[in-house]
């Protein structure tokens, strides 16, 4: 909520400073994930963008959000996907075709979602302002709510993952089921 | 902490994420990419958590969800690279065009089916259906 | 008394659920069921006839009405949201369509016993037929606009699967044709009548028509015509908005030939009177001259085309054409006299049209095929009932006194020479004229195809290079046919390849295919007789006695026009 | 009363009914070849048993009406509309009888009856022939299969006659009118194995059905004009000149159709192709006569059109000579017969034309109560007095009528009647010629006097008759034509004139020809099984190609069968007799008195010299046709001057050229539109796929893309 006394939004405070050179990595480890020559590297470039924004959340005083995030994220999905890589038999070394034709369009696009949604955001929360209390996001209150208010939700999830393994599974094995 | 900051990050880390989904050829940067898009959400949840200071937590919450789902999402993605790369030998994503109209000059004629063309244009579809499966069955073998 | 036309509706809907039900997979029975249903609205139909003749003021609180106006009413809130009402009700111009519709469709059903149509399926088409029924008879009761619109395109789906599914070798393209003609058709027709709705604020048919267009600026009620009056046509259909009738007519199977031509062209023209013509007098009036001239244009247009037809379905189709042609001209004049006409030829064509399409059906059965070069000729030597029944059929059509076919083109012709105050006499007389000559044609015509078919020695057909050669796209076609027995292998074959289904038929050819080339025809059946008796005794009813139709239709015509527009 | 008039037109129609469905109860309705020769017998003695009991019937009937005093009315002029008839004296009164008034929304039909002096009158002719007709046929036609059909529809003809003979209303009168169209159809077209016989059945009705449309056209004019279709009420109406003008010659039209008078008379010679009998019912007694009838029911209205009486005299004139000279020119006895027949209705039609003397300058139909009526038996009537010389101011006031004035419409149905008698007789005996001969042409027939007496001294009646020669009908009533066309005042007249009495020489010629090709001369060699076949005209009878063995003729005997020659018998009297009767039919008591002496003379001369150049040729050359004198005409007339090969080249082809052309219009340019709109849409969305290449991210792409739009449009608006 917004306070009476609210800063101004510059000069930034401490911590702002800190999320702000954190989102700098974030979003230039994102650019080098989506524009590098190497499939390899474009992994590797994913796990620093999610670790800083990682750090991000705990700026925000998110922590437990934060540690799921470098557990599950960087921890097995960049794994998965270089799994993925892998079995693929991508090269490792440079690749020059890694972007497709449509390069040029989806830079336009994607500037403009860049603009829209910034001029949108800006234009609607330049103004809002929270103090940061830390506590907010730790594992304690976070677990009470998961398994108080959001339960029902947990388990339903629980058996989506359940499911999706499974689905992977029978993707993945070409002896089950199938095509004749 | 203005909100505006993790914002306009957030919504810089989406367009990346757009950018990669509509520009990269590999099947898995394309994965990458969607995963951008959503740790893009991911902040956004959690910043909105704080700003609005939630007592149900319900933005770090979904936000735990969302990672969840995405784990699920990546598995099951790359499980369907997998398989399209078993089946074609390739994971790029602008050769793969099942889904394009046949382009084969036949398709034209199949159009007047009303002058009496109709069980030509059949066969057509057929055959085309036919050389989908085959093209199929051949790079499965 | 009301509920007697519901039942008229949901009888046949409920059939149709009923046949859902698994004890009607025994090979026959569901076209036996299909035959009781269809026969308990013909006799509901019949009771309804009985409740008509009852005098004015006896048909309960709903009922009654003015002399000519609605009776049996039965008025049901529907959507009360959009203020649509459930709104049924019969007078003079309905009843005599309504009994039609029953009686052709309960005929059908005695000829399906058992001359099942090619493509099996039985149960299927006995439930796409009384689906149909639902949308013809609710076609002619509905007094509520949408009501009238929704009823209209129910008629479609089924009759689109009749064609799609039993029809002959080219029925897929004639189905989609159909479907999306007429369609398109009924887009057109749906925007006339918002537009009615819009201006009216109603869509009580009823109110619409007793306010004979009060309160709608001409220029609106001459939009609201023209678009409801494009989409009729189609239907009708009138020139230049016919071409889908040929192929249709062609390929479908003989009942659907026979409903098609026997009740679904009926609603278009029903709609000019029920819809058009009294509820939008001055657009009416200000296009009637364009509506005269396309309906003569059809008539020369429709003879001529059928002069150089080979096959006869397409013939008789065409041929139909051409006798919408006489209807609209009667809409068109704008008299009770013709709108009389226009009723009156309604149900004489739905009579002998009907009739002239079993009976090419029963000869492409036996034949197998319609070509005239390939019938060779002395069909009433070799099949001397169904010949003579082809002639009778063939002189009721081309309109001879004493047969009902006459009554609808003299009256059409009446009311051209004498049209309505303030359409232009001298034109209306040449349409007269030029309807004059179509009747010379039309007698041409149906007389070189009796000549063809039923007179002469009967030869072997030509051999088939020769036929292919001498006829072109016709012969070529025949030739592919081949054989009209087509066996379950074709049945299966519909769904999935077709040359699969074409082998089949050609596995079938032993059985029945042989029949029309050697010369052991039989001749009528005795269930065709059946089916095809009632037609027969009709037309000649209606063409000696013609009181009996024009004495129910007149009061109600004298309705539409108001008592002012009487012609002394 | 109306009862009985009822009951004469629905007898033979319920005979035809019966005999339709009832006489082969179990066997099957018309020939086939499966049944036996027994049960095929029987139902043919079955059906004729039907068909003649209620021609029988009807003509007793009729003979009833005819031999009271008067129908139920009195005579009165406020009973007859229009003035008195020539037949008052011969049947004074009416009756009419309305069965139930039809509302169409407009004028109600009146399905009404009327019987009157010429009702009965034409009605006793039409059911004597086809009484005779009937029992004629079941010689002719024993052994034929389909026997039962082709009486029927004999019966059904009948009906249909006497339907627009007693018709009360005009509607009533088309309905009849046009039901003995379809029956001359069926029944030319009897022999249906013959594709020639086939296609002259369907010129027949399509001619006629020409004409008919012009026919209904004129009953909607007079209709309208006269706010009625009852004939009494039509001919009562005060309708103007113009409109009347236009409706009788619209009505000319249907005249010209069924009387077959130029320019529709080419379905007559062709309809030859029918049995003989039938060419008999229907070119002498019914269908032809159903035109001049009309004429003569509504003769007051023609008689106010002066125009139309103009251009029907043009049309008879035309056609009386034309059509004696194709007569001159025919092999094909039969068809000399029917040219001749086209020739004498001309003279009917002639006749009409010429009108009432003096009357015929008259616009309305005011003065005409009294001028063409003659008031009754008692009237001094003298074969002076008609010879033209008779003063007859015209415009005299109702009551003074003009003493022993024939009518243009008595002349017309005197000689209609005389025509039908020795028509039907002669076709009727040519029919026995014809079976004896076993072919149609003259050039094989020869030297058949003795073979076949009975028939010789028949149709020497006959031909007599047609000559005009006396004592026989015709001199009579053709000379009471020739003076009323003498007497008339119309503009043609002097050609009308002209042309009958050429005419008159042209037929003694012509009917001294087939007289004496056919019985003198050395005899030819029988068995012809089958004619030749003509080019380009319809085969005539192939009795023994289509049913061998069936249609067992009495080929080797001296004479036709019993059942055959007894109808010739009994018409050769009226034919021989009918001349005397008239003067008593039209209530003048004195003999012989229709006949203008003098002119009488004149046309007898002429008739003779005509008979006696064809004598003088033949005697030079018995083997060789007299028809030589023509010279090079004579092509021209045996092809009836090319007026069918006109006709089909400016109708027949050109309609079926645009019939083809409609067609091929239909395929490309209308339901090419159709198709055209198809593939139209179908085009453009080709270029919409091209868009579609399956590139999954270039859809993504565009989803954003328009997303976006989508968003900042929304922006731009909401702000």
């Amino acid at each position: 909520m917004t306070s009476q006394a609210q800063p101004g939004l510059w000069p930034p405070s401490g911590p702002e400073i800190v999320f702000l050179l954190l989102g700098v990595v974030a979003l230039g480890s994102a650019l080098l994930v989506v524009t590098t020559r190497r499939l390899v590297h474009a992994a590797l470039w994913l796990v620093v963008c999610f670790g800083a924004l990682a750090g991000c959340y705990l700026v925000l005083t998110a922590e437990f959000v934060a540690w799921v995030q470098v557990l599950i994220y960087v921890g097995a999905i960049v794994v998965l996907l270089l799994f993925g890589i892998m079995l693929t038999r991508a090269p490792i070394g440079r690749s020059a075709d890694l972007d497709s034709g449509n390069r040029w369009a989806a830079a336009v696009v994607g500037v403009a979602t860049a603009g829209v949604l910034v001029s949108v955001v800006v234009s609607g929360f330049h103004t809002a302002y929270t103090p940061l209390e830390p506590g907010q996001g730790a594992a304690g209150t976070l677990g009470s709510s998961v398994f108080r208010t959001w339960v029902l939700p947990f388990e339903v999830l629980s058996v989506l993952l359940l499911s999706a393994l499974i689905g992977a599974i029978a993707l993945s094995r070409t002896d089950i089921g199938g095509r004749e | 902490m203005h909100i505006v900051y993790p914002v306009v990050v957030s919504a810089l880390l989406f367009s990346i994420g757009v950018y990669g989904v509509l520009a990269r050829r590999n099947a898995i940067l394309v994965l990458m990419s969607v995963e951008l898009m959503l740790n893009a959400v991911n902040l956004n949840l959690v910043a909105f958590d704080v700003w609005l200071r939630d007592r149900l937590h319900s933005g770090q919450v979904l936000t735990l969800f969302v990672i969840v789902i995405a784990a699920a999402e990546v598995g099951l993605g790359l499980a369907i690279v997998l398989a399209v790369f078993r089946t074609r030998r390739t994971i790029d994503v602008d050769r793969l065009r099942a889904l394009s109209e046949n382009a084969a000059g036949t398709d034209d004629e199949s159009g007047d089916g009303d002058g009496g063309g109709d069980r030509e244009g059949d066969r057509n579809g057929g055959g085309s259906r036919g050389t989908v499966a085959s093209g199929g069955g051949e790079a499965a073998t | 008394m009301g509920r007697l036309l519901i039942a008229l509706v949901a009888v046949p809907l409920l059939g149709a659920a009923a046949l859902t039900m698994p004890a009607f997979r025994t090979r026959g029975r569901a076209v036996a069921f299909g035959t009781a249903v269809s026969g308990l609205v013909l006799a509901l139909t019949l009771a309804a006839v009985a409740a008509f003749a009852l005098p004015y003021g006896q048909d309960g609180p709903t009922g009654g009405g003015p002399d000519g106006g609605m009776r049996l009413q039965t008025d049901l809130p529907w959507i009360p949201g959009l203020d649509l009402r459930f709104h049924l009700g019969v007078d003079g111009i309905s009843l005599p369509l309504v009994v039609l519709t029953a009686l052709l469709t309960f005929l059908c059903f005695v000829h399906l016993t058992r001359h099942p149509p090619a493509g099996g399926r039985q149960r299927a088409l006995v439930c796409t037929l009384l689906v149909l029924e639902v949308g013809m008879i609710g076609t002619f009761l509905a007094l509520d606009l949408l009501l009238f619109f929704v009823f209209f395109e129910v008629v479609l789906v089924p009759m689109y699967f009749v064609i799609a599914l039993w029809g002959g070798t080219e029925r897929r393209a004639a189905a989609v044709k159909f479907i999306l003609y007429t369609l398109l058709g009924s887009a057109v027709l749906l925007i006339g009548l918002l537009v009615v709705w819009a201006q009216a604020g109603t869509l009580d048919m009823v109110a619409l028509a007793e306010r004979r267009g009060a309160g709608m600026p001409r220029s609106a009620q001459i939009l609201a015509f023209l678009a409801i009056g494009a989409g009729l046509a189609v239907k009708t259909p009138m020139w230049p908005l016919h071409t889908w009738l040929p192929d249709a007519h062609t390929e479908a199977p003989t009942v659907g030939s026979v409903l098609l031509a026997g009740v679904l062209l009926k609603m278009g023209s029903y709609g000019f009177a029920r819809v058009a013509i009294p509820m939008l007098p001055e657009g009416a009036a200000a296009l009637a001259p364009w509506l005269g001239a396309l309906a003569v244009v059809g008539i020369i247009y429709g003879s001529l085309a059928c002069l150089a037809q080979r096959d006869i379905k397409r013939m008789i189709a065409y041929s139909s054409v051409g006798h919408m042609g006489f209807v609209l001209l009667g809409f068109a004049t704008l008299t009770p006299v013709g709108m009389n006409a226009a009723l009156f030829g309604n149900v004489a064509h739905g009579l002998i049209t009907g009739l002239l399409f079993f009976l090419v059906g029963a000869v492409k059965e036996r034949y197998g095929t319609a070509d005239m070069a390939r019938l060779g000729g002395g069909m009433l030597g070799r099949m001397p009932h169904l010949g003579s029944l082809l002639t009778f059929a063939c002189i009721a059509s081309l309109g001879l006194p004493g047969l009902a076919g006459f009554w609808g083109e003299m009256l059409a012709l009446l009311g051209a020479f004498r049209p309505a105050a303030g359409l232009p006499r001298p034109l209306f007389l040449v349409f007269m004229a030029v309807g004059g000559a179509g009747t010379v044609l039309t007698a041409a015509y149906f007389l070189r195809l009796l000549s063809r078919v039923t007179h002469g020695v009967h030869r072997a057909a030509p051999s088939e290079p020769e036929a292919a050669a001498g006829h072109g796209v016709v012969g070529a076609r025949a030739v592919e046919q081949g054989v009209p027995a087509r066996t379950a292998g074709e049945a299966a074959g519909i769904g999935g390849d077709e040359r699969a289904g074409d082998a089949g038929e050609i596995g079938g050819t032993g059985e029945t295919g042989q029949v029309g080339g050697t010369g052991g025809a039989v001749d009528v059946t005795a269930r065709e007789w059946a089916a095809w008796v009632p037609l027969v005794v009709l037309i000649v009813l209606l063409g000696l006695w013609p009181k009996t139709l024009l004495a129910v239709t007149t009061p109600a015509v004298q309705a539409v026009f108001g008592p002012g527009m009487v012609v002394p | 009363m109306i009862a009985i008039v009822a009951l004469i037109i629905l007898l033979p129609f319920a005979a035809a009914v019966a005999g339709l469905l009832g006489a082969k109860v179990g066997t099957g309705r018309r020939g086939g070849g499966s049944r036996t020769e027994s049960s095929g017998a029987a139902a043919g003695r079955r059906a004729a048993w039907f068909a003649i009991t209620a021609a029988a019937a009807s003509a007793v009937l009729t003979l009833w009406l005819a031999l009271r005093p008067a129908l139920d009315l009195p005579t009165g002029a406020a009973s007859r509309p229009g003035g008195a008839g020539f037949w008052d004296s011969f049947l004074p009164g009416r009756v009419e009888g309305a069965l139930t008034l039809i509302e169409t929304g407009s004028l109600p039909i009146s399905v009404s009856l009327r019987g009157d002096g010429l009702s009965v009158l034409t009605g006793i002719l039409v059911v004597m022939v086809a009484l005779a007709v009937q029992v004629y046929s079941v010689g002719y036609m024993r052994g034929e299969p389909r026997y039962p059909s082709y009486s029927a529809f004999i019966g059904l003809f009948t009906s249909a006659m006497l339907l627009v003979v007693y018709a009360g209303d005009l509607i009533v009168l088309y309905v009849g009118w046009e039901i003995m169209g379809i029956c001359s159809y069926l029944l030319i077209g009897h022999w249906w194995e013959d594709r020639a016989n086939s296609r002259a059945a369907v010129k027949a009705f399509l001619v006629t059905r020409l004409g008919d449309v012009g026919f209904l056209f004129g009953i909607f004019t007079l209709g309208m004009a006269a706010g009625s279709f009852r004939i009494d009420d039509v001919l009562r109406a005060d309708i103007p000149t113009g409109t009347l003008i236009a409706a009788t010659l619209l009505l000319l039209m249907g005249v010209a159709g069924k009387s077959a008078q130029v320019p529709l008379q080419t379905w007559l010679p062709d309809a030859m192709a029918g049995p003989t009998p039938i060419s008999a019912l229907i070119h002498a007694a019914t269908m032809v006569a159903a035109g001049v009838f009309v004429v003569a029911r509504l003769y007051p209205l023609f008689l106010g059109a002066r125009p139309t009486l103009d251009v029907l005299a043009v049309i008879a004139a035309i056609g009386m000579l034309g059509a004696a000279l194709a007569a001159l020119a025919q092999d094909d006895l039969k068809r000399v017969l029917a040219y001749s027949t086209i020739s004498q209705l001309a003279y009917m039609a002639g006749a009409l034309a010429a009108g009432v003397r003096g009357a015929a300058g008259l616009a309305g139909l005011s003065g005409l109560s009294g001028l063409s009526g003659l008031s009754g038996p008692d009237v001094p009537y003298g074969p002076d007095l008609s010879e033209g010389d008779v003063v007859f101011g015209g415009i005299g006031p109702p009551g003074v009528h003009g003493l022993g004035e024939v009518g243009g419409d008595e002349a017309a149905i005197f000689h209609l009647l005389s025509h039908g008698a020795f028509k039907a007789l002669l076709f009727l005996c040519a029919g026995a010629v014809i079976h004896h001969a076993g072919s149609n042409l003259m050039s094989r027939m020869g030297g058949l006097r003795t073979a076949l007496p009975v028939t010789f001294w028949t149709m020497t009646i006959g031909f007599a008759a047609l000559m005009g020669l006396p004592p026989a009908s015709g001199f009579f009533s053709k000379n009471a034509v020739i003076s009323v066309i003498e007497d008339s005042d119309g503009v043609v007249q002097p050609f009308l004139y002209g042309s009958a009495l050429l005419t008159v020489g042209v037929t003694g010629a012509y009917a001294t020809r087939a007289w004496l090709r056919t019985f003198f001369g050395p005899a030819q060699p029988r068995g012809e099984p089958q004619p030749e076949p003509l080019p380009e005209e319809p085969r005539e009878e192939p009795l023994t190609e289509v049913l061998p063995g069936t249609a067992a003729h009495v080929s080797d005997g001296r004479e036709a069968p019993r059942s055959m020659l007894w109808p010739i018998g009994v018409l050769a009297v009226p034919a021989l007799l009918l001349g005397f009767t008239w003067p008593w039919v039209a209530g003048r008591g004195v003999m012989g008195s229709g006949v203008g002496w003098g002119s009488a003379m004149i046309d007898l001369v002429v008739a003779l010299l005509g008979a006696g150049i064809v004598y003088a040729l033949w005697r030079g050359d018995p083997v060789r046709d007299p028809a030589r004198l023509l010279g090079p005409f004579r092509v021209p007339c045996e092809r009836a001057f090319y007026v069918d090969t006109v006709y089909a080249a400016l109708v027949a082809r050109p309609m079926l050229r645009l019939a083809r052309g409609v067609v091929r219009a239909d395929e490309r340019v209308i339901d090419g539109a159709v198709r055209g709109s198809g593939r139209a849409a179908i085009g453009l969305s080709g270029v919409v796929r091209l868009v579609q290449n399956g590139n999954a991210q270039l859809y993504v792409t565009g989803l954003v893309a328009g997303l976006l739009l989508i968003a900042v449009a929304a922006a731009v608006v909401l702000a």
